[in-house]
C-alpha cells in the first residue's frame, strides 16, 4: 500500500484462545460482547476465567459486528453461540447484540473487568474509549461508586488519535512510541478540540517541527484533558487504565509523570476490560437463573 | 379514559399552533406569546387574551445566527427561530417577564425583526428576597395593565382580574392534585405524562385544560399502570420540554416522580392569595413563587425547596439538567448536589443542547441507575 | 501576458495559469506535504509542463490559501503578492459569474462566506470560528464510521428522504450523534443525509451572518459533493450556482489579481 | 506606494503613577487588617460609594478587575479554571467569576504584578449588585465557598433591573426601588460591621464618583483628535482606576492629572501609534491574555481608539440637543444629605452607557454610531466574548445596526478570561483578511 493510501488510523484486529484450557470441562460458559463506537470486543469465559477473545473494528451495522466479533472469538474452539449459557452486551452498541440475554453499561463492565484484570485493589479506573473518556471510582468488589464521562469534545479519545495518526502518517499503534522518541517535551498544543488540535498540529508541521515533536505536543494536550476529568472524579489508589488507548505508551507514561501515580501493570490486554466485565456479569446472571445465588 | 386525557394533552402540544389559530377564530380575541413563566398570565386572562408560551422545536436554529450569538442557550435561539420561521404568525403580540439575559435577547430580537402589534417587557424584579420587590412589581404590573388596556381599547376591571386569578389558581391547583398521585409507591402517571400535562397548560386555554383535569382527577384513582416504576427519579433544571428524553429515561426502569423546573412544578406550585389590591396580590405571587435561580439570591431558597420535594416524593436519584450556557442553573449545580446529598439523594448532571445526544446520555443515565441499584445481587 | 495563481490550501495546492487575465491555460493540483514550499513547487512545475511554458514566461504570481506565506517572495515560485482566501475567492467567482453577490467556500478545514461588491471586491465576509470548523474532515471521519468511501457520501445522502435533526455546532459532538444513529440501526443513507444536513446547516448559519444576496455561488472542494447542495439550498432558500472546477476558483482569483497588479505597473 | 505619514510619539508620563495606584489597591485590601481596617468584596459596577460611608479604612476588592488581572496571568487562570471545573461547575460560566472562585478554591491571591501570595483574603462582607445573570450568583457562591472554608461572610445585593432610560428618564418608582434598597443596605452595613454610618463620607464619595466618571469621559473625548493621543491598550490600564476606586479622591486626582497630560499631547500632536492611518473601536472586554493583538494591528497602521466599553463603563455621557454625545454635565451641587446623595447616585448610575445594551440594543448601537462619527472611526471590531454574557448580550444586533449604517464591522469570537476559547492564530488570520479587504497592507 502506498504511503498516500495507507490507513494509518486503522486499529489492529486480533483474536486469541488460551492454550491448555478446554470449554468441554466447564460448568458455566459465558460471553461478554462490548460494541464500542470504534472497536468491538468479545470475551468468552469458562467458569469466570478468560478463555478466548477477539478485537475488531465496529462496522457500519453493529448487529453484524456483534455476530462477527463473537464468532471470531469462538473461532476454532468448537464453541457455537448457542453453547453460551449467558451473554451480556455492553458498550455503545449493547442493544444491538442479537443473542445477548441482558445489557449492562460499559461503566459497570469496565469497573468489574478492571477488577478481574488488575485485582481487588483497584479504586480508580480510567477508560479511554473510541469517542469518550470515563473516570470510574469503584470498591473492592469492582462495583461502581461514582463516575464521570468527558463532555462532547472527543479530545483525549481514540477517534482523536485516528485523526492525528492520519495527519502525521504514523500507524496508530505506534503513535505513543513515536511521541516519546525525543528527549525534550514541547509545550502541548493549545487546542483540546480535535479539529483545532489537528489544524494546529498541521501548522506546527509546516513550521518545520518534526512529526515526533508534534506527536508529543498532541499527546500532552490529550493527557491534560484526561487529567482534568480524573481530578473531577478524584483519584484514589490503585489507579488503572482500560480501553484501547491504555496501550499507548505516550499517554500512559505522561499520565504517570503528570499525576505522580503509576497505573498498575495489566496482566491481560486492557482493551478487553468491558467485555470481560460483561462476561462476569453474565456468569452471575446465569448462576442467579439456575438458583446458584 | 385516563389514557385519552393524556392523549389529548399530547395532541394539544403536537398541534399547538392549530389549536391557537382555532381558538382565535372561535373566541375572536387576541393571542399573546410569552417567553418566561414570570409573565403574569392572570392579567392576560383578565383582558380575555390567550397567553401561549413560546418554546422551541429542537431543530438546529440556523436562522438565528445573525441575531443571537451562539453562546446563548439553545432555548432562546430556538424560540426566536420559531418566530423567524413564522410559526407564531397568529400571535398579536409578545410579552416577556424579566428573568434571564437569554430570553431577554430572544424578546428583543423578536421585537426588532418580526412584525408584531404589541411587544412588552415587564421588569419583574430580580431582588425577590428584598422587601421592596412586591410594591415595586405592583407598580410595574399597573403599567403593564394600562398598556394592555390601551392596546385592546378595553378597561380591565377588578372583576376581570378576579376572573384571571381564578382561572390560573384553579388550573394550578388541579395540576398540583394530579402531582399528589406521583407520591404513591406506584405512581398513577409517568413523568412524561406529568410534563405533557403542564406543558399543554402553557399552550391552551386554561379553562378548557382545567375541565380535562377535573375528568382526569375523577378517574386517576382507579388507574393501574402496568409498568414497574423502578427507580424514583427527580428531574431538576433549566427550561426542559424534551419529551423524548423523559420517555427514554423512563424506559430504562425508572419513573420521574417529581420535577423542579418551569415546565413542571415550578410553574404550578404557588397560587395568588386574594387581596383587595389585585395587582398587589398578583405581584406577591410572582415575587414569592418558587424562583428561577436567576432571581434566587443571596439565599439558595430553591435548593431548600428541591430538598423538600425530594423527601416528600421519596426520590432515590436526581438528574440535573443544565441547558448549555444557562448560567443561573449551571452556577447552582454544586450547591444543589451538596444539598441533596445531605438527605441521601445522589445527583447526576447532564448538559442539554438543542438536540440531545441520547446515545451518550443513555450510557450516563443507565450507569447512574446502576449505581443506585448497585446491581447488588451480581457481586 | 501569463500570470499564475497559487492556492496553498490545508490539503491541496491548486494552481491556475492564466493568459491575459482571461484564458485559463492550465489547472494543476497536488497534496500539500509537510514541506509546503516543496509541494507547491512540484505542482507549479507540473502546471508549467502541462502548459508547455517556461518559468520566466510567468510575469507575475499571486499566492493565497493558509500556506501562502511559504512561497511569498521565496524562490523558485517567488510569489510577488499574497492575498487572503476571501479576496481571491471573490475575485475568481466574480470573473466566472459576474452576477454573483454571495460566495460560499467550503474546504477541508475552513468554511467562508463572502459578500461580493463591484468588480469582485469584498464587501463583507465571515470565516468559521472555533467550534464550527472542519466540514471536510467531518465528512471524512463520518465516511469511516459508516464504512463508505468519502466520494460516495454525497450520492448516498441523496438516496434518503428522511430528516434527522442533528446539532452540528461542533462536528465532533455531531459525530457522537452519528455513532448513536448507526447503533440505533438508522439506514446508512439517512445517517449520511443527516450528516450533510447538519454540515449544511452549520455553513448556512455562518453565511447568514453576512446575509444571502443572489446570485449565490458555492466553491471549494466540498462544492463537488452533491449531497451538500439540496440542504444548503433549503437552509438559505435560494438557488446555488456551482462553477466548473469549484476547487480552483481561489487560484483563478489569485491569477486574476496577478494580472491586475501587473496592469497597474 | 505613497510615503506614510509618521507622527511623533512618546510614552505617557503618568504611567508609573497608574501602576503604583493599582498595585497599592490590591495590597491595601490584602493588608487592611494591619491598619485595623475592613475588607469588602463586590462588583465594580456596584454602588461602591455606600461602604465608603463606613470610614476611610474600608478597602474593597472589585471582582471583575480582579478576574481580569488573573486572566492576564494565563497560567494561574488555567489553574483557577481547572479548580472550578473539578468542583463541578460548568466551563461555560462567566470567566471572571471562575477566575475569582478559582482563587478562593486554590486559596491564593494574585497581586497587580502577578505575584501569587498564599491565602485568599476573605472579605468581611459582600456588597454586590445584580446586573447580569451571574453577578448576584457569583458572590452567593463565593459566600458558599468561604463558608466551607470556615468563614461566614454576610452578603447584601442590590437589584438594579429596572431598565435603561433611552428617550425619557426612568419613572420615579423605579429610582425609588433602588434608593430604598440602598437605604436598607446602609442599615445592614451598620449591623454587620457594628460601625456608625457617616453620611458626610457618603456625600463625599458620591461627589468623587460623579467627578471621576465625568473626568474619564472628558479624557476619552480627547481621543477624537487625529492622531489619537491614546490607544485602547494603554487606556485599559487607565480606565481600570475607575473600576477599582471611582469613589476615592485619589481617583479624581489621578484623572485630573491624566486629563492635563492628554490635553498636552493633543496640543503637541503626540500620537499613540506613529503610523496611524486607520481608526477602529472595539467592543466588550478584550481577551486579556492576548493584548498583543493590538500590537499586531499597529503593523497595519491601525489604532484602536477605545470602545463603548472603555468609554462608557466608567465614563458618564449624555446627548446634547444638537445630537452630539458628550461628557455628562455635573449635577448643580454636591449632595448634602443621605437622601440627596442616594437619589443623585442612582440617577447617575442608571444612565451609565455600559448599561443600555442590557435592555436596548438600539440604544447601544446609537452610541456606537456617535463614537464612529465624532471620533472619525473607519471600522468596528466586535469581540463576541464567550466569557461575558452580560456585555455580549445583543451584540449581534449591534453588528446589524452598525452595518445598516454603513460601518464596516469585524466580529471575532473569544473569551476575556479563558484562553482556551481564544484562537489567537486563527483570529489574527481573519483580522488580516479584514484589513486586506479594507485595502490595508502591513
Amino acid at each position: 500500500m502506498s504511503e498516500k493510501t495507507m490507513e494509518f488510523w486503522r486499529w489492529p484486529e486480533y483474536r486469541y484462545t488460551m492454550p491448555n484450557m478446554d470449554w468441554r470441562g466447564a460448568k458455566i460458559v459465558t460471553a461478554g460482547v462490548d460494541i464500542g463506537s470504534v472497536g468491538s470486543k468479545a470475551a468468552v469465559m469458562l467458569d469466570g476465567e478468560l478463555y478466548a477473545y477477539s478485537v475488531m473494528r465496529t462496522g457500519g451495522v453493529s448487529e453484524e459486528t456483534a455476530i462477527k466479533v463473537t464468532n471470531w472469538a469462538l473461532d476454532g474452539t468448537g464453541l457455537k453461540t448457542e453453547n453460551l449459557h449467558h451473554v451480556v452486551g455492553t458498550g455503545y452498541g449493547r442493544v444491538n447484540v442479537p443473542f445477548a440475554n441482558k445489557t449492562i453499561t460499559e461503566i459497570a463492565c469496565h469497573a468489574r473487568g478492571a477488577h478481574y484484570i488488575y485485582g481487588p485493589s483497584v479504586r480508580t479506573v480510567l477508560d479511554i474509549g473510541g469517542q469518550d473518556c470515563k473516570a470510574i471510582r469503584c470498591d473492592e468488589k469492582g462495583k461502581v461508586v461514582s463516575f464521570l464521562m468527558n463532555d462532547k469534545c472527543a479530545a483525549g479519545t481514540g477517534r482523536g488519535l485516528e485523526v492525528f495518526a492520519d495527519l502525521i502518517r504514523v500507524p496508530i499503534e505506534e503513535l505513543g512510541k513515536v511521541s516519546l522518541s525525543l528527549t525534550e517535551e514541547p509545550p502541548p498544543v493549545s487546542n483540546t478540540c480535535v479539529i483545532f488540535a489537528k489544524a494546529e498540529s498541521l501548522a506546527l508541521l509546516r513550521q518545520g517541527w518534526l512529526k515526533e515533536k508534534v506527536a508529543a505536543a498532541y499527546h500532552l494536550a490529550m493527557v491534560d484533558r484526561i487529567i482534568d476529568l480524573l481530578t473531577k472524579v478524584g483519584i484514589e489508589r490503585d489507579f488503572v487504565i482500560t480501553g484501547g488507548v491504555a496501550k499507548n505508551i505516550g499517554i500512559v507514561s505522561r499520565l504517570e509523570r503528570n499525576l505522580g501515580i503509576n497505573p498498575l501493570e495489566p496482566k491481560l490486554d486492557p482493551i478487553l476490560a468491558g467485555a470481560i466485565g460483561a462476561a462476569l456479569f453474565a456468569k452471575a446472571l446465569y448462576e442467579k437463573q439456575i438458583g446458584l445465588r | 379514559m385516563v389514557a385519552e386525557v393524556f392523549e389529548t394533552f399530547r395532541e394539544w402540544i403536537d398541534n399547538r399552533h392549530e389549536y391557537a389559530r382555532a381558538w382565535k377564530e372561535r373566541a375572536g380575541n387576541k393571542v399573546v406569546g410569552y417567553f418566561c413563566t414570570y409573565v403574569p398570565e392572570e392579567i392576560l386572562y383578565a383582558a380575555n387574551i390567550l397567553p401561549v408560551r413560546i418554546l422551541g422545536s429542537h431543530e438546529p436554529p440556523t436562522v438565528t445566527e445573525p441575531y443571537i450569538f451562539a453562546m446563548y442557550c439553545h432555548l432562546c435561539r430556538d424560540c426566536l427561530a420559531q418566530g423567524l420561521k413564522g410559526r407564531f404568525d397568529y400571535t398579536d403580540g409578545i410579552v416577556e417577564g424579566q428573568s434571564c439575559l437569554h430570553l431577554r435577547q430572544a424578546f428583543n430580537a423578536w421585537r426588532l425583526h418580526i412584525p408584531t402589534d404589541f411587544a412588552y417587557y415587564i421588569h419583574v424584579p430580580h431582588g425577590i428576597q428584598n422587601p421592596h420587590a412586591i410594591p415595586y412589581l405592583t407598580q410595574e404590573l399597573a403599567k403593564f395593565k394600562k398598556a394592555l388596556e390601551d392596546w385592546t381599547g378595553k378597561k380591565i376591571t377588578d372583576e376581570d382580574l378576579d376572573r384571571g386569578i381564578r382561572i390560573m389558581n384553579r388550573n394550578r391547583e388541579l395540576m398540583r392534585k394530579v402531582y399528589e398521585y406521583r407520591k404513591l409507591d406506584n405512581p398513577k402517571l409517568t413523568g412524561l405524562e406529568a410534563m405533557e400535562m403542564v406543558l399543554s397548560s402553557q399552550m391552551v386555554d386554561k379553562e378548557e385544560h382545567s375541565k380535562l383535569l377535573e375528568r382526569l382527577l375523577q378517574e386517576l384513582p382507579n388507574r393501574k399502570l402496568d409498568r414497574n416504576p423502578g427507580i424514583r427519579l427527580m428531574i431538576i433544571g433549566s427550561e426542559d420540554d424534551d419529551r423524548v428524553f423523559m420517555k427514554n429515561v423512563e424506559a430504562l426502569g425508572a419513573t420521574f416522580v417529581i420535577d423542579e423546573h418551569c415546565t413542571g412544578s415550578r410553574y404550578i406550585w404557588d397560587d395568588v392569595i386574594p387581596h383587595e389590591d389585585r395587582l398587589f396580590a398578583i405581584a406577591s405571587r410572582y415575587v414569592k413563587r418558587i424562583p428561577c435561580p436567576s432571581k434566587d439570591w443571596p439565599e439558595f431558597t430553591r435548593l431548600m425547596h428541591s430538598v423538600r420535594l425530594a423527601k416528600e416524593f421519596r426520590v432515590q436519584g436526581t438528574l440535573v439538567i443544565q441547558n448549555k450556557f444557562c448560567d443561573p442553573h449551571g452556577i447552582e449545580i454544586p450547591p444543589l448536589k451538596e444539598a441533596l446529598k445531605s438527605v441521601g439523594v445522589e445527583t447526576y448532571p447532564l448538559e442539554f443542547d438543542v438536540t440531545v445526544p441520547w446515545g451518550q446520555f443513555r450510557t450516563r443515565v443507565e450507569a447512574f441507575l446502576e449505581t443506585l441499584t448497585g446491581l447488588e445481587e451480581l457481586f | 501576458m501569463i500570470t499564475a495563481g497559487v492556492d496553498v490550501g490545508a490539503k491541496y495546492v491548486k494552481i491556475v495559469l492564466l493568459e491575459d487575465g482571461k484564458n485559463v491555460l492550465t489547472r494543476a493540483n497536488g497534496i500539500v506535504e509537510f514541506d509546503v514550499r516543496k509541494s507547491a513547487t512540484e505542482v507549479f512545475e507540473k502546471a508549467l509542463l502541462d502548459a508547455g511554458l517556461k518559468h520566466e514566461q510567468i510575469v507575475q504570481v499571486v499566492a493565497t490559501g493558509m500556506g501562502r506565506k511559504a512561497i511569498h517572495k521565496i524562490s523558485p515560485i517567488n510569489a510577488g503578492e499574497v492575498v487572503p482566501e476571501v479576496i481571491a475567492d471573490a475575485k475568481g467567482t466574480y470573473h466566472l459569474i459576474p452576477t454573483v453577490k454571495t460566495v460560499i467556500d467550503v474546504g477541508a478545514e475552513e468554511g467562508r462566506g463572502v459578500k461580493v461588491g463591484e468588480n469582485g471586491k469584498v464587501r463583507d465576509f465571515v470565516i468559521n470560528e472555533r467550534c464550527a470548523a472542519g466540514a471536510g474532515t467531518f465528512i471524512e471521519t463520518m465516511a469511516r464510521a459508516l464504512e463508505v468511501r468519502v466520494e460516495d457520501m454525497g450520492p448516498l445522502a441523496l438516496k434518503s428522504a428522511n430528516t434527522i435533526p442533528m446539532n452540528a455546532q461542533c462536528c465532533v459532538f455531531a459525530e457522537s450523534e452519528v455513532v448513536t444513529l448507526i447503533h440505533s440501526k438508522v439506514a446508512k443513507e439517512d445517517v449520511a443525509k443527516a450528516i450533510h444536513d447538519a454540515m449544511a446547516g452549520r455553513i448556512a448559519s455562518m453565511v447568514l451572518r453576512v446575509g444571502v444576496e443572489k446570485d449565490v455561488a458555492l466553491i471549494g472542494g466540498v462544492a463537488r459533493n452533491p449531497g451538500f447542495w439540496p440542504p444548503l439550498k433549503r437552509e438559505l432558500n435560494t438557488e446555488i450556482v456551482v462553477p466548473e472546477y469549484p476547487e480552483y476558483v481561489g487560484a483563478l482569483g489569485a491569477a486574476l489579481l496577478a494580472f491586475e497588479t501587473e496592469g497597474q505597473k | 506606494m505613497a510615503q506614510i505619514k509618521e507622527y511623533p510619539t512618546e510614552p505617557l508620563k503618568i504611567w508609573n503613577e497608574a501602576k503604583q495606584l493599582r498595585s497599592k489597591y490590591y495590597e491595601d485590601y490584602l493588608t487592611a487588617y494591619e491598619r485595623g481596617g475592613l475588607r469588602w468584596a463586590g462588583g465594580a459596577w456596584s454602588f461602591s460609594i455606600i461602604p465608603a460611608g463606613l470610614g476611610e479604612d474600608v478597602y474593597c476588592l472589585t471582582g471583575e478587575p480582579h478576574g481580569a488581572t488573573i486572566a492576564f496571568f494565563k497560567d494561574f487562570a488555567a489553574k483557577c479554571h481547572d479548580a472550578v471545573e473539578a468542583a463541578g461547575f460548568p466551563r461555560t460560566l462567566c470567566s471572571y467569576m471562575r477566575n475569582y472562585w478559582g482563587s478562593i478554591l486554590l486559596d491564593k491571591y494574585v497581586l497587580a504584578d502577578g505575584t501569587v501570595v498564599d491565602g485568599h483574603p476573605a472579605p468581611d462582607f459582600i456588597w454586590q449588585d445584580h446586573i447580569c445573570c451571574s453577578h448576584g450568583k457569583w458572590y452567593q457562591v463565593a459566600k458558599w465557598l468561604e463558608e466551607k472554608k470556615g468563614k461566614k461572610v454576610p452578603m447584601y445585593c442590590v437589584d438594579v433591573s429596572v431598565g435603561y432610560p433611552m428617550d425619557k428618564p426612568l419613572e420615579e418608582y423605579k429610582i425609588n426601588y433602588i434608593v430604598q434598597q440602598l437605604n436598607d443596605g446602609i442599615e445592614w452595613l451598620e449591623k454587620v460591621t457594628g460601625r456608625k454610618y457617616n453620611d458626610k463620607l457618603l456625600c463625599e464619595a458620591v461627589w468623587n464618583e460623579i467627578k471621576a466618571t465625568r473626568l474619564w469621559a472628558e479624557i476619552c473625548a480627547l481621543n477624537q483628535a487625529v492622531p489619537a493621543p491614546l490607544d485602547e491598550k494603554s487606556m485599559y490600564s487607565l480606565y481600570v482606576m475607575g473600576t477599582l476606586m471611582k469613589h476615592l479622591p485619589e481617583c479624581v486626582a489621578f484623572y485630573e492629572r491624566l486629563k492635563a497630560e492628554v490635553e498636552d499631547r493633543v496640543r503637541r500632536g503626540i500620537a499613540a501609534v506613529a503610523n496611524e492611518r486607520f481608526r477602529v473601536i472595539t467592543d466588550t472586554q478584550p481577551p486579556w491574555g492576548f493584548l498583543q493583538i493590538f500590537r499586531e494591528m499597529e503593523k497595519y497602521g491601525v489604532v484602536s481608539l477605545g470602545s463603548l466599553y472603555t468609554y462608557g463603563l466608567i465614563g458618564m455621557w449624555e446627548y446634547r440637543p444638537d445630537g452630539t454625545w458628550t461628557p455628562k454635565e455635573l449635577p448643580p451641587r454636591k449632595p448634602q444629605t443621605r437622601e440627596e446623595a442616594l437619589k443623585m447616585i442612582v440617577e447617575w448610575t442608571v444612565n451609565r452607557p455600559e448599561w443600555a445594551h442590557f435592555y436596548l440594543p438600539e440604544a447601544k448601537t446609537k452610541m456606537m454610531l456617535s463614537i464612529v462619527k465624532q471620533w472619525n472611526v473607519n471600522a468596528v471590531l466586535l469581540h463576541y466574548n464567550r466569557g461575558c454574557e452580560g456585555l455580549s448580550v445583543h451584540i449581534a444586533e449591534n453588528r446589524l445596526g452598525l452595518q445598516k449604517a454603513g460601518v464596516p464591522v469585524f466580529p471575532f469570537e473569544g473569551n476575556m478570561g479563558d484562553e482556551r476559547e481564544f484562537d489567537f492564530t486563527g483570529t489574527l488570520a481573519r483580522l488580516t483578511a479584514f484589513f486586506a479587504s479594507m485595502g490595508l497592507k502591513n
